[in-house]
């Protein structure tokens, strides 16, 4: 065990830094299972057949599982030491005589539990996967992109700079780009993958522009020396890059204005959609702004910016989702609400409540996404919840996986999503926002009602479909099993210590958060806001009954309710920048390929050369042939000179 | 007594004269004349120099003229003559097949 | 007094002959009208005291080339019908001069800046203008321009030849 | 010291280059067989220059010799970091560019590699000249041969866009050449010295006179014009778009490079006051490019024109690094041509290559290239991404130290430059969107054999490595041009527009 | 007595020749004709070795040979100049041999004018008197007037050869005109007596009158805009030899007169007339471009091109001064050399393949002719890159040393104007170029085969000079590079 001295004369904080190899390894096994699939995959690109599946699937699940059990490991060892933190330079990235960008890995509680949490479930989405592509034409080129996504997302999670965690932020845009594009022959799905892409580069100029802006006001890229020197930075100067690093975060995490991608998402494989889209990559945002929590301490103004837009992101989602038809549809919509709670916990400070969240919501909505792809899969790729209903009894394990999901996010306790809400929740008030309390107990409420209308309308009630159902095979069960449990269970992590009970992950959280004690006469408060959260979602849980529990129920006629309008147009945010920002561009684009390019830049050019022509040709008509008109210019041309000569130049003439 | 100026002032008068005629006339020998009155008004102009200078090289250079004017003339006059043959015009305008 | 007499009559005669040159719609008319302002000249250079001028004007010009001038217009038997028509050509002889009347009176007027008033000096050399004297100076200082000219004869010459003779 | 390697570089192409043009027509193969073997040994010679070459400020393997005494002019030659890439990226990039026109050329295939060889020349000797007027010699003659190849060779309208591009890039020459002779006018007023040799002339501070603006101005039009930066490109969609594509390679390469690096070699180090001055100006005409090409490129239909707008973008942002002038953007414009030489170069490869079997560039008739040639669409993603500036490849290298310079120097200036990331992904990924993705076109049906054979996946394999060694490992180019950058602003006493506060927490 | 017969060696070789050939023409019979040729270029040789030898008693002498004083002196400017325009007839002769053959003109006038016209221009170098160059000058026109209309059959030869002859005429009297009035002021004719004159006296109206009249003589004979409208009709109606003969020699005879008059004789008045020099080189210059740009004809816009080097040379002229006279005629010299050999070279290449009776002198004709010659497409394109001034050919260096020159006497707003005439040339000039290499080939060049040894190697010669003007740049032993050249031509100066 050796101490890294370099950074102890840096930090004050009471933190040991332990230099380790299997943190570059954690990386190296994604990557390296990426780079094998990838020339597997190209190897066999002439071939009839990819592959075996077996060897791939070995390959593939290989990465995340050693990810897996290596990060365990690390974890293990922090337990019981609050000050220990690993940590491992890779290598000089770029070094100029200004800085020396070192690409470093570094592993606290934060990020230990991000990484295990990302790599479990990484594993279990890869073995799902592997029962849900079989046959597909491009299984290899699927896995190899999985793993390549585990590696750009722990990366972006072990970097311990700024720089680093965009590569990783930039690298699992790509991978969701080449996912959502995964069956590219189908031109909506390309598309969605270039739109997914280019509303995160939105964001990504912005972070970008934060990091320099963070460099160039503290010279550090790397999150140790940026803490150290955070409280010099001028106020104004601190809520801008604030605000621009936001400005990433809300392109990643699919935040209003920047959401709009994410729906559209969903056009890749299901297992995608659970991993990237649920899971991991769309919780990057959140993750940055934990990570970030020291710059984000001192900018209370960007805090309440960033509680406002998850607050309006969450109800907006939840809100679209009641009138959704398509499975994955809802759950997307679901994803971008979870995340807008999220948003409002970490924008009220409550970072570690915001981690605790992304952690227990990993689970219930993998395990739900799953749940879809398993839905779909088994009704030969059907994703309409009105041609469903009624699976339960063929797909026991799947209804139980999203049942226990389903109860979780609609945060019914003591499933997981109870208690991450309820932090959330409960920090809202705390920070004296209670408009937005209310409207994540309003969101509450709508979750409740949109997820229980999905799970009823899949498996409850009648088979509104009459194709033969695949059963889940057993590498499906497997994951499924494993996540409902974790759905299950995984809130007794943080129970809520304003009643007094142990909040684990709270108190884990402590050497990266600093300590935060409830007060001390929070408990009867806390429980009331509880129970008024409770009853919303028991609200929306009856509704949902009462409303899609009959055998013989409908899909809504299309009426033309002005409320259901809005929400199937999604408050007309595609149509605005569609037609506020897509077309205009498109129209700019063939205005400057048809006017502007051939007119006015080159037509300067071009009127220039054909104004010199005319010239000549009326130059040339001076030459029409006659001798003496030829004799007159000469004469003419004597007089022209001798007049510039005699009135211009020559000195001491006075006429 | 006429002075330098006024023989001198006779020169330019013919030597304009000779430019005019040139310049205003189509007559190919009036042209090949007003030449010749061009080249007679700077003769005088030497003479007049060569007066005025009291030294004799002016009266040298018209003699030099006076064999320039012959030849010219000479020249000229076989170029008349294979145009006429040619062209049967003593029109200069006439003369304009390349042109721009 | 007699000086000026003549000059002044000598000046007018060779003008108007110049008038004349270039107003003339014949050009035999014309070439007789030089004619009449070569002759002018040879006077005036007889007041200048060039006597070999003189000489040479009347005999040189007068005589050879002009008469070599009207041996060639008559020589091409030029019909009346193929002189350019030149109607109202005194309008243009007119604009013409006008036009270039400014450089001439620039001339006139640089002329006179130049040596206003100044009157001829005495003679100083014997014999200046006289056939010897032009002799000696051509054949001693100009010597090579001398030479040259009959170069330039030469070529005349052939060029005449090549121009203008019956070739096979 | 004089070291002849330089002169070698210089001379072996272009002498040998001269006697292949000259014999006659009947070796075609042969001269074909003869240039690429020159080339790659000029290659092998490069990459002995690249390894001895030692990271210092000062300019090595230099030669100096007296050559018009009386006016001044020697034949001076010298390389230093911002040259050194540009040697290398030179030679290879002509082997390349002769591989890739291997079978393509059946009209007079002699003529057409050995005026390659010549082209290779020329801007190696734009590279190494330290002489201004050997520095002018051999930027016209890297234009003469192109000229051949674009006119000789090019598509359909090739004579308009060969005229179009001579004329104005010559123009941009000649007011190089009148201030070149202005330059050394002043400096022999000054001093009653001629030289052109631009050491000598760093030291003569020309302050901000007017007559040192102008002089910058005319430098730096036939710079300008050479990179493009808006609104001077407009010969460059059409000269790309008809040359042969090996030859567009080698345009956007390295030719469109020397407009950089002669606003780095000349403009900067001559005119710090002039460029402080202006800078502001130049830096938002750079930006309006940058924006302009990458709006104009999301119009395009042909791929080739498409890519042509995007290097237009690109080079406005290279352009905006000179123009910032600090020690990050120069590293970061360096570092850039360098990448989007690659990416580029690549992506027009590619296009090449797919040219050549479906004989179209058009987007609307291709499609679902992805299926038929996967190794086509893999390789071309890869050089999207590189070029879009995706981190852990090179491309992003370049843009990052670019932007931070400019960001840290001007947030504005910076702020919208970024765009370019928001405009590069969209033009590119919809381009391959449409082309490589979606469903097959007829066109891609009837077509047998779309996938890149095996020797053409060989032949783009050097361009793989170094989109993605050089994303990640940085230190052998930035070691060896950072020496020469950082001597810039202090040689002549300007300040860095902002000192990096980085500086002094490493050092 | 010995240096005046070195002295007048050369130009006495020419004339001897000349009358020599005048002889053998018409006593030779017709069947043998074709020996003039040979006899016509051994002595263009011979006169050149002459001229060599000369050069060399001339350097023993001291560097200058005068022995009838200012009449006729030999000096390095005119070395230079007799060297230039010997070679010049050289490859006239050469060339017309062939052309003469093709167009059935085989005469012993025609060699015999040539070399008369010659020693006009030997005399246009070498005098320092005002008459004589006036009367050298006449030698030169009155032979060119005669070749110009040599084909007599031809309408657009008789044409051309009036037009130039009554246009030249008119010229001649008003350079007359000029010089008598210049006689007048100060009293002499003698360059170096005008230059003493205007050294310690004033300038006057009446001077400054002489010098314009005889400045507009002179530029109708250098052909400047606007006294050069004699120049395209002359160019295109004179046999194609002829037109380079005017193109190259003519011209650089002229220049050398005008050198000598302004840089020379009227140096001191360089206050006076450098702004005209100056107002007639950019008018040239931009004339000249336009009306080349709207050219079918190639003959034409070769006329058109020279005009336009007639305006860079003024522009050179412009430099002429007391202090930098040395440095001035050397760019001027060089600029000239360049010019004249890439001007043969084209008009040789045009002579070979223009065709019987002229039939090709479209630029469209030429289309594609790198297929058919490709030796003489490649000739021709190089000369044009030269005339644009491309590095490293010749024509780069001689525009490069001329505008460094005017640059150096503070030219800036003309040099600059005529870079961006330079930029105007582009365009026609790179029409040549993309017209023979770019286009489909014409199919008239199948029937077209000869290839005389003659013009070949004159297209090889004055093309590897060029080539070699700009890129032989150091000595290597016996080869001299340009730098000597550019020394050499320094010692070439006229004052001081």
């Amino acid at each position: 065990m050796t101490t890294s001295s370099s950074h102890d004369a840096i930090l004050h904080t009471a933190v040991t830094l332990q230099d380790t190899p299997l943190l570059p390894a954690i990386l190296a096994a994604p990557l390296l299972g990426a780079v094998v699939l990838g020339l597997l995959t190209l190897l066999n690109t002439r071939k009839t057949q990819g592959p075996s599946e077996q060897w791939v699937t070995i390959i593939a699940c290989a990465g995340p599982v050693l990810a897996t059990l290596l990060s365990g490991a690390l974890f293990i060892q922090m337990l019981g030491q609050p000050d220990l933190v690993f940590h491992q330079t890779l290598f000089s990235w770029i070094k100029t005589s200004s800085f020396d960008l070192q690409l470093g890995l570094t592993l606290d509680r934060l990020s230990g539990l991000m990484v295990l949490m990302i790599t479990f479930i990484g594993s279990l989405i890869h073995v799902f996967s592997s029962a849900y592509m079989h046959g597909d034409r491009g299984f290899s080129r699927y896995f190899t992109y999985l793993n390549l996504f585990l590696f750009a997302m722990l990366m972006l999670i072990l970097s311990d700079n700024l720089v680093g965690l965009f590569m990783g932020w930039e690298g699992v845009g790509v991978c969701s780009f080449l996912l959502i594009g995964f069956w590219f022959n189908d031109p909506q799905k390309a598309a969605a993958g270039t739109k997914a892409f280019v509303v995160n580069r939105v964001g990504d100029f912005g972070f970008i522009l934060g990091i320099f802006l963070l460099f160039q006001a503290v010279g550090a890229f790397d999150f140790i020396h940026i803490q150290e020197k955070i409280a010099t930075i001028s106020p104004l100067q601190l809520n801008l890059i604030a605000l621009l690093l936001l400005i990433g975060a809300l392109g990643k995490s699919a935040q209003i204005p920047l959401h709009v991608w994410l729906p559209d998402a969903m056009a890749g494989p299901t297992p995608v959609s659970a991993l990237i889209h649920a899971a991991t990559m769309v919780t990057a945002g959140v993750y940055l702004i934990s990570r970030m929590h020291f710059l984000y301490d001192l900018t209370p103004v960007v805090g309440a910016l960033i509680v406002t837009i998850g607050g309006l992101t969450a109800l907006m989602a939840a809100s679209i989702a009641l009138v959704q038809d398509d499975i994955k549809k809802v759950l997307a919509y679901s994803t971008v609400s979870q995340l807008g709670y999220m948003f409002m916990g970490v924008g009220a400070g409550a970072y570690a409540a915001g981690i605790f969240h992304v952690f227990t919501h990993a689970f219930f909505k993998a395990a739900l996404f799953l749940g879809a792809g398993a839905v779909i899969h088994a009704l030969h790729h059907e994703q309409n919840l009105w041609k469903m209903g009624g699976l339960r009894p063929l797909l026991k394990v799947t209804a139980f996986a999203m049942g226990v999901s389903t109860l979780a996010i609609a945060g019914v306790p003591p499933f997981a999503g109870f208690f991450s809400k309820d932090e959330i929740l409960w920090a809202l008030w705390e920070n004296h926002y209670y408009f937005f309390w209310g409207v994540g107990v309003l969101t509450a409420g709508l979750t409740a009602f949109y997820m229980f209308r999905l799970y009823i309308l899949t498996f409850e009630g009648t088979r509104r479909s009459t194709v033969e159902v695949h059963a889940e095979p057993m590498a499906m069960k497997l994951p499924l099993i494993l996540l409902g449990i974790g759905a299950i269970s995984v809130g007794v992590l943080g129970l809520p210590g304003t009643l007094g009970l142990p909040n684990w992950i709270s108190h884990w959280m402590e050497p990266v958060f600093g300590a935060h004690h409830a007060p001390d006469n929070a408990f009867l408060l806390s429980l009331g806001l509880m129970v008024v959260s409770l009853s919303a979602a028991g609200l929306g849980i009856v509704m949902a009954f009462s409303q899609f529990y009959k055998a013989d129920v409908q899909p809504p006629a299309d009426n033309f309710n002005p409320v259901t309008l809005v929400l199937k147009a999604k408050y007309g945010f595609d149509l605005a920048y569609s037609y506020g920002i897509v077309k205009p561009l498109m129209m700019a684009a063939q205005l400057h390929k048809e006017v502007i390019e051939p007119m006015l830049i080159d037509g300067a050019i071009v009127i220039g050369s054909k104004v010199y022509y005319v010239l000549s040709l009326i130059v040339r008509t001076l030459q029409f042939g006659n001798v003496r008109a030829y004799g007159y210019y000469m004469l003419i041309g004597m007089i022209l000179l001798a007049c510039f000569y005699f009135l211009l130049r020559q000195p001491g003439v006075t006429l | 007594m006429p002075g330098l100026t006024h023989y001198l002032s006779v020169s330019a008068i013919l030597f304009f004269l000779g430019l005019t005629g040139f310049l205003s006339r189509k007559n190919i020998f009036i042209m090949l004349l007003s030449i010749e009155l061009m080249l007679n008004g700077i003769n005088l102009s030497f003479v007049a120099f060569a007066r005025h200078l009291n030294q004799m090289d002016g009266h040298v250079f018209v003699f030099f003229v006076i064999g320039v004017a012959a030849a010219e003339a000479a020249i000229s006059l076989a170029l008349v003559i294979l145009l006429f043959k040619n062209r049967d015009t003593i029109n200069v305008d006439d003369y304009n097949a390349m042109k721009g | 007094m007699e000086t000026t007499l003549y000059f002044i009559i000598l000046a007018a005669v060779a003008v108007i002959g110049g008038l004349l040159t270039i107003t003339r719609s014949h050009p035999l008319s014309a070439t007789l009208s030089l004619v009449v302002t070569l002759i002018a000249l040879a006077g005036l250079y007889a007041l200048l005291s060039a006597e070999f001028l003189f000489v040479i004007q009347i005999l040189v010009y007068a005589g050879a080339i002009m008469a070599l001038m009207v041996f060639v217009i008559m020589l091409l038997n030029v019909r009346e019908s193929s002189f350019p028509k030149e109607t109202g050509f005194e309008v243009k002889v007119l604009l013409t001069f006008a036009l270039s009347s400014p450089l001439l009176l620039t001339t006139l007027w640089a002329i006179h800046q130049h040596f206003g008033d100044s009157t001829f000096p005495a003679l100083s050399a014997n014999g200046f203008g006289s056939i010897k004297s032009v002799g000696l100076e051509l054949y001693t200082q100009f010597f090579f321009p001398f030479e040259i000219v009959s170069i330039l004869l030469l070529v005349a010459l052939v060029g005449v030849v090549t121009l203008a003779k019956r070739r096979a | 010291m004089n070291s002849i390697l330089l002169s070698l570089l210089i001379f072996f192409p272009l002498l040998s280059g001269a006697v292949l043009l000259l014999l006659p027509r009947r070796f075609g193969a042969q001269v074909r067989m003869a240039a690429v073997g020159i080339a790659a040994l000029e290659a092998v010679l490069s990459l002995v220059l690249f390894c001895q070459f030692q990271a210092q400020p000062s300019l090595q393997f230099t030669e100096q010799r007296p050559w018009i005494p009386s006016l001044g002019i020697e034949y001076h030659l010298g390389v230093d970091g911002l040259s050194l890439m540009l040697i290398v990226l030179t030679t290879l990039f002509t082997v390349i560019a002769m591989l890739a026109s291997w079978n393509q050329v059946e009209h007079r295939p002699g003529s057409y590699f050995s005026l390659i060889l010549l082209f290779e020349a020329g801007l190696i000797g734009t590279a190494l000249a330290v002489d201004l007027v050997l520095f002018y010699l051999f930027w016209e003659l890297m234009l003469i041969p192109v000229f051949f190849l674009i006119g000789i060779w090019g598509g359909a309208k090739r004579i308009q866009a060969v005229t179009k591009f001579v004329i104005y890039t010559m123009a941009g020459s000649l007011v190089l050449l009148l201030s070149i002779l202005y330059l050394g006018v002043q400096y022999h007023q000054k001093t009653g010295a001629w030289t052109f040799n631009l050491l000598d002339l760093y030291q003569v501070p020309m302050g901000l006179h007017w007559s040192a603006e102008l002089l910058f101005f005319g430098f730096a039009l036939a710079f300008l014009i050479k990179i493009p930066i808006f609104p001077l490109h407009t010969w460059l969609p059409d000269a790309y778009a008809e040359a042969p594509t090996p030859i567009t390679f080698l345009l956007s390469g390295i030719m469109a490079k020397m407009g950089i690096y002669g606003l780095l070699r000349i403009s900067l180090p001559l005119f710090p006051e002039v460029v402080a001055k202006w800078a502001p100006i130049l830096s938002i005409v750079a930006i309006i490019g940058l924006v302009y090409a990458a709006v104009t490129a999301l119009a395009q239909t042909d791929i080739k024109r498409l890519i042509a707008y995007s290097s237009i973008s690109h080079l406005g942002l290279i352009a905006l690094g000179v123009f910032t002038w600090n020690l990050s953007s120069l590293n970061g414009t360096l570092y850039h041509i360098v990448n989007h030489a690659v990416a580029t170069g690549a992506l027009f490869l590619l296009v090449h290559l797919l040219e050549t079997r479906t004989g179209t560039r058009d987007i609307r008739e291709l499609g679902g290239l992805a299926t038929s040639a996967p190794i086509f669409a893999v390789i071309f993603m890869l050089m999207t991404f590189a070029s879009i500036g995706v981190p852990g490849l090179n491309g992003f290298v370049g843009e990052f130290l670019i932007l931070l310079g400019v960001t840290t120097h001007q947030p504005i200036l910076g702020a919208m430059a970024a765009t370019t990331l928001i405009f590069s992904a969209a033009y590119m990924l919809w381009l391959t969107q449409r082309f490589l993705f979606g469903p097959q076109t007829e066109l891609v049906k009837t077509h047998e054999n779309l996938e890149l054979a095996p020797r053409q996946v060989l032949l783009l394999t050097p361009f793989i490595l170094a989109v993605i060694v050089m994303g990640v490992y940085t230190a052998p180019v930035i070691d060896r041009i950072e020496p020469t950058v950082k001597q810039y602003p202090h040689s002549q006493n300007i300040q860095l527009h902002v000192a990096l506060p980085g500086e002094a927490l490493y050092e | 007595m010995n240096s005046a017969l070195f002295t007048f060696l050369p130009l006495g070789l020419v004339i001897t020749w000349g009358i020599l050939l005048l002889l053998l023409g018409a006593f030779l019979p017709n069947e043998r004709r074709s020996l003039l040729t040979s006899i016509a270029a051994l002595g263009a040789a011979v006169s050149g070795v002459a001229t060599l030898f000369s050069y060399q008693q001339m350097l023993k002498a001291g560097g200058t040979l005068a022995p009838l004083g200012n009449f006729y002196v030999l000096d390095t400017f005119a070395v230079f100049f007799h060297l230039l325009t010997l070679f010049a007839l050289l490859v006239t002769v050469l060339i017309s041999s062939f052309y003469l053959e093709r167009e059935n003109l085989q005469r012993g006038e025609y060699f015999a004018l040539l070399f008369f016209s010659l020693s006009g221009m030997m005399i246009l170098a070498s005098s320092k008197e005002l008459m004589t160059l006036f009367v050298g000058l006449e030698i030169v026109s009155m032979s060119v007037y005669t070749l110009v209309g040599y084909q007599r059959t031809s309408l657009r030869s008789n044409e051309g050869a009036f037009k130039y002859f009554l246009l030249g005429s008119l010229a001649s009297a008003i350079l007359l005109y000029g010089i008598a009035l210049m006689y007048g002021v100060t009293g002499t004719t003698q360059l170096a007596g005008l230059r003493d004159y205007f050294l310690s006296r004033a300038h006057t109206p009446l001077s400054g009158l002489a010098m314009i009249l005889m400045l507009s003589g002179l530029g109708f004979k250098i052909a400047a805009v606007p006294f050069h409208t004699w120049t395209p009709d002359a160019y295109e109606g004179a046999p194609m030899p002829i037109t380079g003969f005017m193109a190259t020699a003519v011209k650089a005879g002229v220049f050398a007169l005008l050198i000598r008059v302004l840089g020379e004789g009227l140096v001191d008045l360089r206050a006076y007339w450098v702004d005209l020099i100056a107002i007639l080189a950019a008018v040239t210059m931009l004339v000249g471009n336009m009306m080349a740009f709207v050219q079918t004809s190639f003959k034409r816009m070769l006329a058109y091109s020279s005009i336009v080097h007639t305006g860079y040379l003024l522009v050179g002229v412009t430099a002429l001064s007391n202090q930098s006279n040395n440095q001035a005629v050397s760019a001027l010299l060089y600029y000239l050399l360049i010019y004249v050999l890439s001007s043969l070279g084209v008009f040789a290449a045009l002579t070979l393949l223009s065709a019987r009776r002229e039939a090709h002198t479209k630029l469209s004709d030429y289309a594609g002719l790198a297929s058919e010659y490709p030796f003489a497409a490649f000739a021709l394109s190089l000369f044009m890159l030269s005339f644009i001034g491309v590095p490293p050919l010749g024509g780069f260096f001689a525009k490069y040393y001329l505008f460094a020159t005017t640059l150096g006497a503070q030219q800036v707003l003309l040099t600059g104007f005529a870079i961006l005439n330079s930029v105007l040339a582009i365009a026609y000039y790179l029409r040549v170029v993309t017209t023979l290499y770019m286009q489909p080939t014409g199919e008239h060049w199948a029937q077209q085969q000869a290839r005389p040894v003659a013009i070949t190697a004159v297209l090889a010669i004055t093309a590897l000079t060029v080539f070699w003007a700009g890129f032989g740049p150091f000595n290597l032993g016996v080869f001299p590079g340009i730098n000597s050249l550019m020394n050499w031509l320094q010692t070439a100066s006229l004052v001081g």
